[in-house]
């Protein structure tokens, strides 16, 4: 039978074997070391790898990124863990100027080979400044690698992926993923970047959901399937590098592409993978969508929160009416409900208590 | 004083009790933090300001914004999700306001809020007017560097503000002296120049006395910052509605001194036992009325989505 | 005769004239009462307004973005000054912290009436750190506006539109354009958001340059006017919000659209143009393309760096090529040097010492 | 000993002077911030240092470069965008770097590299390594909360450090008291309990005997970081090759003590004048050499434009 396990859970796995077979690798951040362990993807290493190499921090952001960059320059490999991906606008300076620049503006003479994991932090109520996913900034800075796996496979693949790289490397995860479960071998794995994953195929749309917004797709394709459309669901897995081909080749198929982000669409990374998609195939007839957060600041109470996000309902609405040609609205956010059954995610209904 | 101590205290301390008490029902949908045994800085503080005075706080802010005269019912009825919220909804727990009550805003975010006061109290000096700010925040908060930028530049320019620092010891499930080499928070403020001294004990006095004398002290002008580091006790965990002795990271034995100094307990103890019955019982019936408000209060409309992104002309 | 001034002095009277007009209006900034005055955009408002009011800052860029917030929800308007728009990167959190979420998660209750003057660096020789231009960070962000004029008169009129707006507004400037001169009337005008300016008119391409680009674009245009092709050049100004009207009613008549930004072009503001363009007209046929920075870090050597930054004959063989209908390739930021005369632009031959 | 003082000193203010004359040429097309009056603390504290140890720098790192041993051609060439400079042309003045000197970087935006050296610090005493690092910066750079966040975790995990910070008394033409309402970047340092001493004068033996001192005590890994202020002044403008004593904001007769004071010239005296001559003989063919060299290289390769962002597997 599969082994299954968490995101959470291959998260720590993949960090602990990296650790045993690496002396090099340390895990530092808020409560990395508490019994909470960061949702459980950080829970017993401090026993296992002691204090010195699983660094609770004070709450200095900045500087604590700046400490890894500088421990990366001297040759070892930080995990730098941050509970909520919003509290990277404190490290914006240190990623952005020397961890993204380092190697570039010393002529290639150091190399910051770090891993910067920023959790997406939607559960319900997170509001304003806990729910961000601004992935989209460090796709823009070249020299930073982006990625953003959304299941526990993957997890595990790209994470020792990304502690063996030697640059930068912001890893994207989703708090509503943590606990859903998967297969996940118990042999040691890595996950090549710029490799997208074709979830599932199809003929008629192509549906690209990145991190927590790829199992929103999947669903959105069950209901598609309901109404005789056959959806192909791409998780983009790695944002930077990204693979385009891909994308691109399931879209020359379908001719449709909607692209769905767990982020704003704005200079977003969807935004970026429509662009590439149009510049890789000229001017031929494609129409290409994108939803994402709604153009506002994440409101906290739930009856808001819901439209705020993109779910597999909305996600089919907008799909169906790009196959079935009808015009659709420009705000593409704001589309009325279709008529689908109102199943809601099971991890936004198993979701308890914001801990 | 005596009473009105008594009474804000009280009603805080209820107020979040029945918070804690509903929290499983999923009713609220918010992260809480919860100042369960940390009430007697807010209101002591709080009691020596004017109602003209601004207060800054944090997500852990339900006992400043009550101190402060912050709404009830529009308290609750943010944390509920509705649309009579202080923030409509759009904020819950972790970002309160109350402008009237001079209560100028909390965030998620540690230390965002301690530049906001300093420029808030800038404007009020440039302005003239006789009024301070007050601006909040944990002991783990002057581990940002804003913290320190912002205490220069408050000392620098001598505007008219008390930092108030929460020292509960904690910040998440760890001890200030696994965050910090030294336990001495009132010398990082020493370093600007301005005064500052420690409070022990969670003493609701001794709090009331210092800030007040304090803040008549810069409210001339002529005086600039001055820092607090009030001593203080979180009994529940750090967020949610439960206790978490059992969770490792601290002991029941060392909440117990701070259990047993509860100044709610002391001053209630020291009133006259129908007063303070009155007290309570005005306090409890304003407390079920603002959760029946709540309650029966609507949620926002979907249309409130994109309502208050800018400010229109 | 028109009266001239330069970009610089053109901010400088905007300011100057706000300030006199309006008491709680000020101007903070690392160096904004020194003799230089910012390239002369502040000089001698200290002496005209007082220290209280012209604030040299402590280099404490995140605090005094909080400050600066904090005064304007007192009802002050702050006018914060970096001298290099990178530093704006150790305010991020306050910007999109608390800025640009203020007025929406209290629920309207406060409102952030401030600018953020944000100047892009270069020059020459600026390289990684002193160079960039991180617009689309602040567009991907509800509740900021961002414009960035590139002629001395829109600075003037976007300024003080910018002062008066009751929220929180990027200002991007360019050092290489405030030297540069335009007619500037003496009298007070705003002008408002959400405007593109056609600088140019034209039928085969539509050009959309931003800031300092917006010169570059109209220089291509000559280039290709010798080639017997007409481009439309248009400099959106305001950026967020977005004219995409302007922009689109261009493209639909010419049926090509190249967008050139003096930033990265990932996620960045070219690619938001290209997609709201292409969602406004569907999937009627039209190429676009965009250019901008080169997907790396900007050295600092001269002989790189003028290959780091798209300039007019680079714009001008890649619209040349899109019009001619020869496929261009995807990295439109290495096309071979067209065929036309190596002039360069006079702000670049004109600039001397980095001061 | 004071040979070397000497001609390290006397190295670096020639070489500082010839970019500085050839600057007007615009054959260097970047900026350059000038160490002209400032060597004897670079001088000071890397005599002191072993060459296994490591420095971090600013902006202005031409004089820390070249005392900590950093390659004299490269320099020039980098200042000249030549591929065959320290980092290809590609930093130029403001990010320069010898990683086989322990010269591991420099950084244009003020305060940035305080942490990096806390990190490469932290990573030295984790392998157990018998090195320390020195982190330079300006008096400006403690206004970024950066620098108090750094020297909190520093002094938490007791890593061996030394902050270095150059005070000269400026941040660009602001003066120190216009940004910071204490001289006392000491007691900034002494709050998170290190140990914090200002030399002043621009004492080059003071610098090397006290951090002598101090590095032998750090190094053993027992003790933990300390911070040097160490008293300075600069000739030049704040960026460029002029002096700027009529721009207004401090006067040459502010200077003038410094200028008296010149370790460069009270050293130069002091030598026997053969030995002298020898010495500045032999820097000036080296420099004359190392201007050739850099005139002579090639600019790097379009191709270069697109190497190093990544490394390779
Ligand atoms: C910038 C930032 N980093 C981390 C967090 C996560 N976090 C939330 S509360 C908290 C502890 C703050 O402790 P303290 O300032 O002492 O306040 P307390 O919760 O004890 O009242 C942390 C680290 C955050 N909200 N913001
Ligand atoms: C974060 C940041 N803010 C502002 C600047 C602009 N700036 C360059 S040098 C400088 C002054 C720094 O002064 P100090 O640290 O004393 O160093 P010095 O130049 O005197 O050596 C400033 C403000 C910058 N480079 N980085
Ligand atoms: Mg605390
Ligand atoms: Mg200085």
């Amino acid at each position: 039978m599969a082994r299954m396990l968490t995101y959470a859970e291959s998260i720590r796995e993949a960090t602990e074997n990296e650790m045993a077979r690496d002396s090099s690798v340390m895990v530092l951040g808020i409560g990395v070391d508490d019994f909470k362990g960061v949702y459980g993807t950080t829970t017993g290493l401090v026993e296992k790898f002691g204090t010195d190499r699983v660094v609770d921090t004070p709450i200095s952001e900045d500087a604590m990124t700046g400490v890894a960059i500088g421990a990366a320059l001297a040759g070892l490999r930080p995990i730098h863990v941050h509970i909520r991906m919003d509290f990277l606008l404190l490290a914006m300076n240190q990623l952005v100027n020397i961890a993204a620049k380092g190697r570039y503006m010393y002529g290639g003479e150091v190399c910051v080979p770090m891993v910067v994991r920023a959790i997406i932090g939607r559960s319900w109520g997170q509001g304003a400044q806990h729910s961000q996913g601004l992935h989209s900034f460090f796709m823009h800075v070249p020299g930073l690698k982006v990625v953003a796996p959304s299941t526990p496979y993957d997890a595990k693949g790209c994470l020792i992926q990304s502690i063996r790289d030697d640059n930068p490397v912001v890893f994207v995860e989703h708090r509503l993923i943590h606990y859903q479960k998967g297969h996940v071998p118990e042999v040691v794995y890595t996950i090549p970047f710029g490799q997208a994953r074709v979830l599932s195929e199809g003929s008629d749309i192509t549906l690209v959901g990145i991190s927590h917004m790829a199992a929103e797709c999947l669903r959105a394709k069950r209901y598609l399937h309901d109404m005789d459309l056959r959806a192909e669901v791409i998780d983009p897995v790695s944002l930077s590098p990204l693979d385009i081909d891909t994308i691109a080749a399931s879209v020359e198929k379908t001719g449709k592409l909607l692209v769905v982000d767990t982020a704003w669409t704005a200079c977003g990374a969807s935004a970026e993978i429509i662009v590439q998609v149009t510049e890789r195939l000229g001017n031929a007839k494609t129409e290409c969508r994108r939803m994402g957060f709604a153009p506002v600041t994440c409101p906290t109470t739930k009856n808001l929160e819901n439209h705020f996000y993109p779910d597999a309902q909305k996600i089919a609405s907008v799909a169906c009416r790009m196959v079935n040609g009808d015009r659709v609205s420009t705000v593409v956010d704001r589309i009325p409900d279709f008529s689908i059954p109102p199943e809601v995610s099971p991890e936004s209904v198993e979701f308890r208590g914001p801990f | 004083m005596v009473e009105n101590f008594y009474r804000a205290l009280y009603r805080i301390r209820r107020v979040e009790q029945e918070i804690a008490r509903v929290y499983p029902t999923d009713i609220i949908k918010s992260p809480i933090h919860l100042s369960i045994g940390q009430e007697a800085v807010s209101v002591g503080v709080c009691e020596a300001l004017q109602p003209s005075d601004v207060v800054f706080g944090t997500y852990r802010s339900h006992a400043l914004y009550l101190a402060k005269g912050g709404d009830l019912k529009k308290l609750i009825s943010e944390l509920y999700g509705k649309v009579t919220g202080c923030a409509k909804g759009k904020g819950g727990s972790m970002h309160l306001i109350d402008t009237a009550a001079g209560f100028m805003g909390t965030s998620a975010v540690v230390g965002t809020t301690i530049p906001l006061a300093v420029g808030y109290a800038y404007a009020l000096k440039q302005s003239g007017k006789d009024s301070i700010v007050a601006s909040f925040f944990g002991d783990g908060a002057v581990e940002e560097g804003v913290f320190h930028e912002t205490l220069n530049f408050a000392a620098l320019k001598g505007v008219p503000i008390l930092f108030i620092c929460e020292n509960n010891g904690y910040a998440i499930n760890s001890h200030q002296s696994k965050r910090q080499p030294m336990d001495n928070i009132c010398e990082r403020a020493r370093v600007y120049g301005m005064p500052a001294e420690r409070i022990e004990d969670n003493d609701i006095f001794e709090i009331y006395e210092r800030v007040e004398r304090a803040s008549s002290e810069i409210r001339n002008g002529r005086e600039g910052p001055r820092l607090f580091e009030c001593m203080t006790y979180r009994w529940r965990e750090h967020v949610g509605p439960n206790e978490d002795f059992d969770a490792g990271y601290r002991s029941r034995s060392e909440a117990q001194p701070w259990f047993e100094s509860d100044p709610l307990k002391t001053l209630g103890a020291s009133l006259e036992i129908d007063r303070r019955g009155q007290i309570e019982v005005d306090v409890e019936a304003e407390i079920y009325e603002a959760f029946v408000f709540a309650e029966e209060s609507p949620f926002p409309d979907e249309d409130e989505l994109y309502t208050d992104v800018f400010t229109e002309a």
